[in-house]
């Protein structure tokens, strides 16, 4: 099996132009690829697109926070696709001040959109948002006498994500809650990039487990101990 | 009478509606607190909509797992039988009706099932997470909530005027007066809580309220 | 964690009543629920409709077939969707006399027309089918410019699957190719049964490997070693 | 000049397309060859639709597993670094373009791109499998055919006669007489296979097409 290029957050942070709409795995920052998020923090590259589940932990008062906050703090991206934004303050003031535009979205759809651009899909028949406002500007399509919302598929441009163990060849098993939208985001970006606890030889993955196939990553970084 | 605002016997109440091995999702929050309350002998099979089944409680202080964190970000356990899955499979479980119950906070809820409990338009906008998919997923959606909020007002209305998390999908409400099916555009009455009255429920709250045939008074202390 | 009940073939086959539609697990008979297929082939139950990648193999010169293959040679089926009965001779007869109503699925179709009515979802979109006979009576919904084939969800009134592995509250996990569509069909329909190669302890799974949660499973049935 | 039919030819000739660590999805039949072609130095991946990545070769005798097939149900083997999904994972693979290639049999194609492989009314209606998925998904598709029939007639037409598996997806159509790139409507012949020549491919095949200006000989044997 082939084996893809291990390099380091750094060099894989390069991979990433102005613009991109960038995957980030993670739930509340449980899952999410804090050695990449730190390099594309110290990068700087702006104006991009971030998708992903939420904007993570961030408390004003004490400066801590976690997951994709440290980008959303240094603003590297100026428009978020995301489902919830609760927990951190500084996105919300973004928001209320026009700075960042940010999409919400219901987080079961979500999941679907990127799953269906990973699948070749164009998008799902949804019941979830009919008759809220996230049916606005949207298509009801109406199978066998129910209705549904017609959600597009969404991809990106990189995916970052972050894996328990990844062998050689691209294969990945997560860790606990930590799974979340990882295995999801690895369908639907051209480029991803996984940071994996450990990287291990090919072979060395039960194939009954592997949660992402081979096929989808494109590059590995080892992550921090 | 005066009212006091009394967040467990809403979660006691909400708890005697279960049978052994449903699997339910609690919101964070009030919800949660339901989880305190099921009968003896009935065991509640929790799904935590970030990724897995068999939601256990808190672990001990310096035992927690920072890979093993519940919809809220707190650290919790799993319990044997549990087993986890990515946000596709999570949503499949709850869009695809395979929870028995939701239960959910409230903001405002109505006479015709709606409820608003994701957003206060230029105050609070936190976005909706996964409320709006288990609103419309569940076979029975719960609205848990305080009668009154902190300015005296009901939180039953005829008409949600906050944004909506889901049009028509709540089952029942369940407050500190009294349990309400959501049926036919009204709020049935089905139960009110020693020590509030009938007369005192259809007072109080602003929307159409039928009084059920077998309307009781139940005891939760 | 709450138990499913075990119960026999013979006993989870009266769970089919006559006219149900009926998902089968399995790939060319590879990972099909042999056990309950004997079943469900001597109990008689006609009319139904399977729901099936394929009809497995059946050879008329030898007699010798496999999967859902007896289940078709008694006609316990009036109607088949499915994607592929090129290597059962007997199905196409029936169709091409007008025996059986054969619908076919592009497999991929198939499955996540499975997999949608198992998520709740009304339908999908997908390129696969446009401008072929599968095209035929669908609505082509154009998303950002590209057409797609609103392919509307499927889902079945009794499951049979088969799992290499399953906890006594209904966890499962699969061997090898054998996992084709049932954990699949296993989100699917209201009555889900899985015959196990082995049924084991609560418990005693991994958590991080089960593939098919409980939550779906209704029954399991102890498979033929 | 007689025809003679040479399936290794064609699969020569696509394996050479190959780069290393190409994901590439073999159709059952004379697809399969191409496996055994593959350039020094090249790896393809193998994806099998039934189910898994990484197919490996069958076994030998005895030591067969009957729960690992092919998409034809004949014994195979996993090579390490293979791993098992189930049918919508394998799809979304396919469907979603994580395929590098897919080679298809023929029965009829034409110089629109279009593909006709599963079906012939009335006659033979084996159902599509996975064959539409593949064309539609796979970011190359490979047509491999003999470039005429039994009864000596062109595969290579102007306008598929029999139902489509798929409209305007070839890339590429590979016979035992040439190379030709579906373009513009036409057939690009792009390598003619020793001993054929270029009038001979013009005179005999019932279709458009047009003669590449880099096209050469190419001798397979």
């Amino acid at each position: 099996m082939v084996q893809k290029p291990i390099v380091t957050a750094d060099e894989a942070v390069k991979l990433i132009k102005e613009g991109d709409a960038v995957m980030v795995g993670g739930f509340l920052g449980c899952g999410s690829p804090t050695g990449l998020i730190a390099a594309l923090e110290k990068r700087g590259t702006g104006k991009m697109t971030l998708i992903c589940n939420d904007c993570a932990m961030y408390n004003p008062k004490t400066g801590e926070m976690n997951g994709v906050a440290p980008l959303v703090a240094k603003k590297r991206f100026s428009t978020a696709v995301i489902s919830h934004i609760g927990t951190n303050p500084e996105i919300q003031r973004q928001m209320n001040e026009g700075e960042t535009d940010v999409q919400l979205v219901p987080q079961g759809t979500l999941a679907e959109r990127i799953r269906a651009a990973g699948a070749g899909l164009g998008g799902v028949l949804t019941p979830t948002g009919l008759g809220t406002e996230v049916q606005d500007g949207k298509k009801v399509v109406e199978v066998d006498g129910a209705k549904f919302l017609l959600e597009k598929a969404l991809s990106g441009d990189v995916a970052l994500i972050r894996a328990k163990k990844a062998d050689k060849s691209g294969n990945c098993v997560y860790d606990k809650s930590g799974r979340n939208f990882n295995p999801l985001m690895a369908m639907a970006c051209g480029t991803v990039i996984v940071e994996a606890d450990e990287i291990v030889e090919i072979g060395e993955l039960d194939p009954e487990v592997v949660v992402t196939p081979s096929v989808f990553v494109t590059h590995l970084v080892q992550g921090r101990k | 009478m005066e009212y006091v605002a009394n967040k467990e016997n809403i979660a006691k109440r909400i708890a005697r509606f279960f049978k052994n091995g449903d699997v339910v999702n609690l919101g964070i929050g009030l919800p949660t607190l339901v989880g305190n309350y099921v009968p003896e002998g009935v065991e509640l099979i929790l799904q935590s909509e970030n990724g897995f089944m068999g939601l256990g409680p808190a672990p001990e202080p310096g035992k927690e797992d920072p890979m093993l964190v519940n919809a809220g970000g707190m650290p919790v356990s799993i319990l044997p039988g549990g087993c986890y899955f990515d946000s596709a499979m999570s949503f499949a479980i709850i869009r695809g009706g395979h929870i028995a119950a939701t239960v959910l906070g409230v903001l405002e809820v109505d006479q015709e099932g709606n409820l608003a409990n994701y957003k206060i338009p230029g105050k609070m906008v936190p976005g909706m997470g996964g409320a709006m998919d288990l609103t419309v997923g569940a076979k029975t959606v719960f609205a848990a909530t305080q009668h009154f909020d902190a300015k005296g007002s009901s939180k039953l209305l005829r008409r949600c005027k906050l944004p909506l998390t889901a049009a028509a999908q709540v089952d029942y409400v369940v407050t500190d007066v009294g349990l309400f099916q959501v049926k036919d555009g009204a709020f049935v009455l089905k139960e009110y809580f020693k020590p509030y009255t009938v007369d005192y429920i259809l007072e109080k709250t602003d929307a159409d309220i039928v009084v059920d045939k077998d309307c009781k008074e139940v005891d939760l202390a």
